[in-house]
């Protein structure tokens, strides 16, 4: 079980595939996972009132989005059969068609897996400090909405 | 009271910095009241309030030092 | 749309977590996804009656499996908004600790590619004629029960 | 009839052979009593049947030259 260790959660700028794939590789000496399940977030080029969005600018309130980061890893395992869990969410710019988010867990059988990382998901969106800011070609922006 | 600010998001672009110090009463409603008068705008804009990192939902007590903030809905992933 | 390519579902052995890597790494060009969603099967090194399984050998009724997996890939473009579908199912012998199940969905908003994803994962495991035989340490073998 | 009978799985290892040829009757119930006299073991394990790669489950009629598999519960993933 990994959820007493402290995570660093923040990357700046895209997640790398290979950094994905990497991480996936990481997990073949555990014998005893039967299944993955992976989310993956990437930077749309939104079209918002004829301006093409280029790239998404995260902020966050860093230690309360950790705190809320640990309570979500803690209430997760909690609830969940589950033998790993990685949350990776970007900071600063991330270009349309970068990853942003990666949420990636590991389970003996495949409903525990795929439950918690669909509501990891979910209350990254909704509960943790973390704002994007959609920037356009003409360098305007703003504020995404809440998705 | 002697507190501090954080602004976040659109908040931030609105009161044109994003970490400084005020002086107001004693609980977030006084606090709010004081804020609305340097901003006037804050009331165009939706937001919630973190007391030390903890969200609040009514009017609550402040003490000296403590940190506020004001968060725009969290847009992340 | 790729719903009238015909896929190339199976693959000779274990699915390299490289290969997964490079398969998000493909995506990054369509600018309108906005969730990918990915589910991993990994065999597991059971023990049954003492004896560890070291890998599983899994066989199928190629013709049949091909035209149920396409099926499956038709209805469930039908029934979710996705941008993208890719199987990978090995054939052959996967050591434990290997990747034998890589199901990869992409679409705009995130409720269509998870949804998508758990169903294709269901029906792979319950509609498609593939056998997984889990081989022991000593030689023997079990024919896998269904998940 | 002319049936090709292909077996799969644990099933396979029962029959010996994965792909053979049979002579019967002009529906399944008539192949099945044919192949539970050749193998009585069949009679222990579960499966069904597929013709031309379609499920069927129940009686059905055949003909010549048709494929009938014999099929495990599927333990793919």
């Amino acid at each position: 079980m990994e959820q007493n260790k402290i995570k660093n959660v923040f990357v700046n700028g895209a997640i790398s595939p290979i950094f994905v794939g990497e991480a996936i590789a990481k997990h073949t000496n555990k014998k005893n996972i039967g299944a993955h399940s992976i989310f993956l977030g990437q930077v749309r080029c939104d079209l918002i009132e004829n301006n093409s969005v280029v790239a998404i600018h995260y902020s966050a309130y860093m230690e309360m989005a950790e705190e809320r980061l640990h309570e979500i890893r803690e209430s997760i395992f909690k609830k969940y059969n589950l033998i790993c869990m990685h949350i990776y969410h970007s900071l600063g710019r991330v270009e349309a068609g970068g990853i942003c988010l990666f949420v990636f867990t590991s389970s003996i059988h495949r409903k525990d897996s795929i439950d918690a990382c669909t509501e990891i998901v979910e209350r990254i969106k909704n509960e943790v400090a973390i704002w994007g800011k959609e920037l356009f070609e003409d360098e305007s922006f703003v504020w995404k909405n809440p998705a | 009271m002697k507190i501090t600010i954080l602004a976040f998001g659109n908040i931030a672009d609105l009161t044109g910095k994003s970490s400084w110090k005020i002086t107001c009463g004693n609980n977030t409603k006084d606090l709010l009241q004081t804020l609305h008068g340097e901003f006037p705008e804050l009331h165009k804009v939706k937001y919630v309030l973190a007391i030390n990192k903890k969200l609040i939902l009514m009017n609550t007590l402040l003490n000296d030092g403590d940190t506020v903030a004001l968060l725009p809905p969290f847009s992340g992933g």
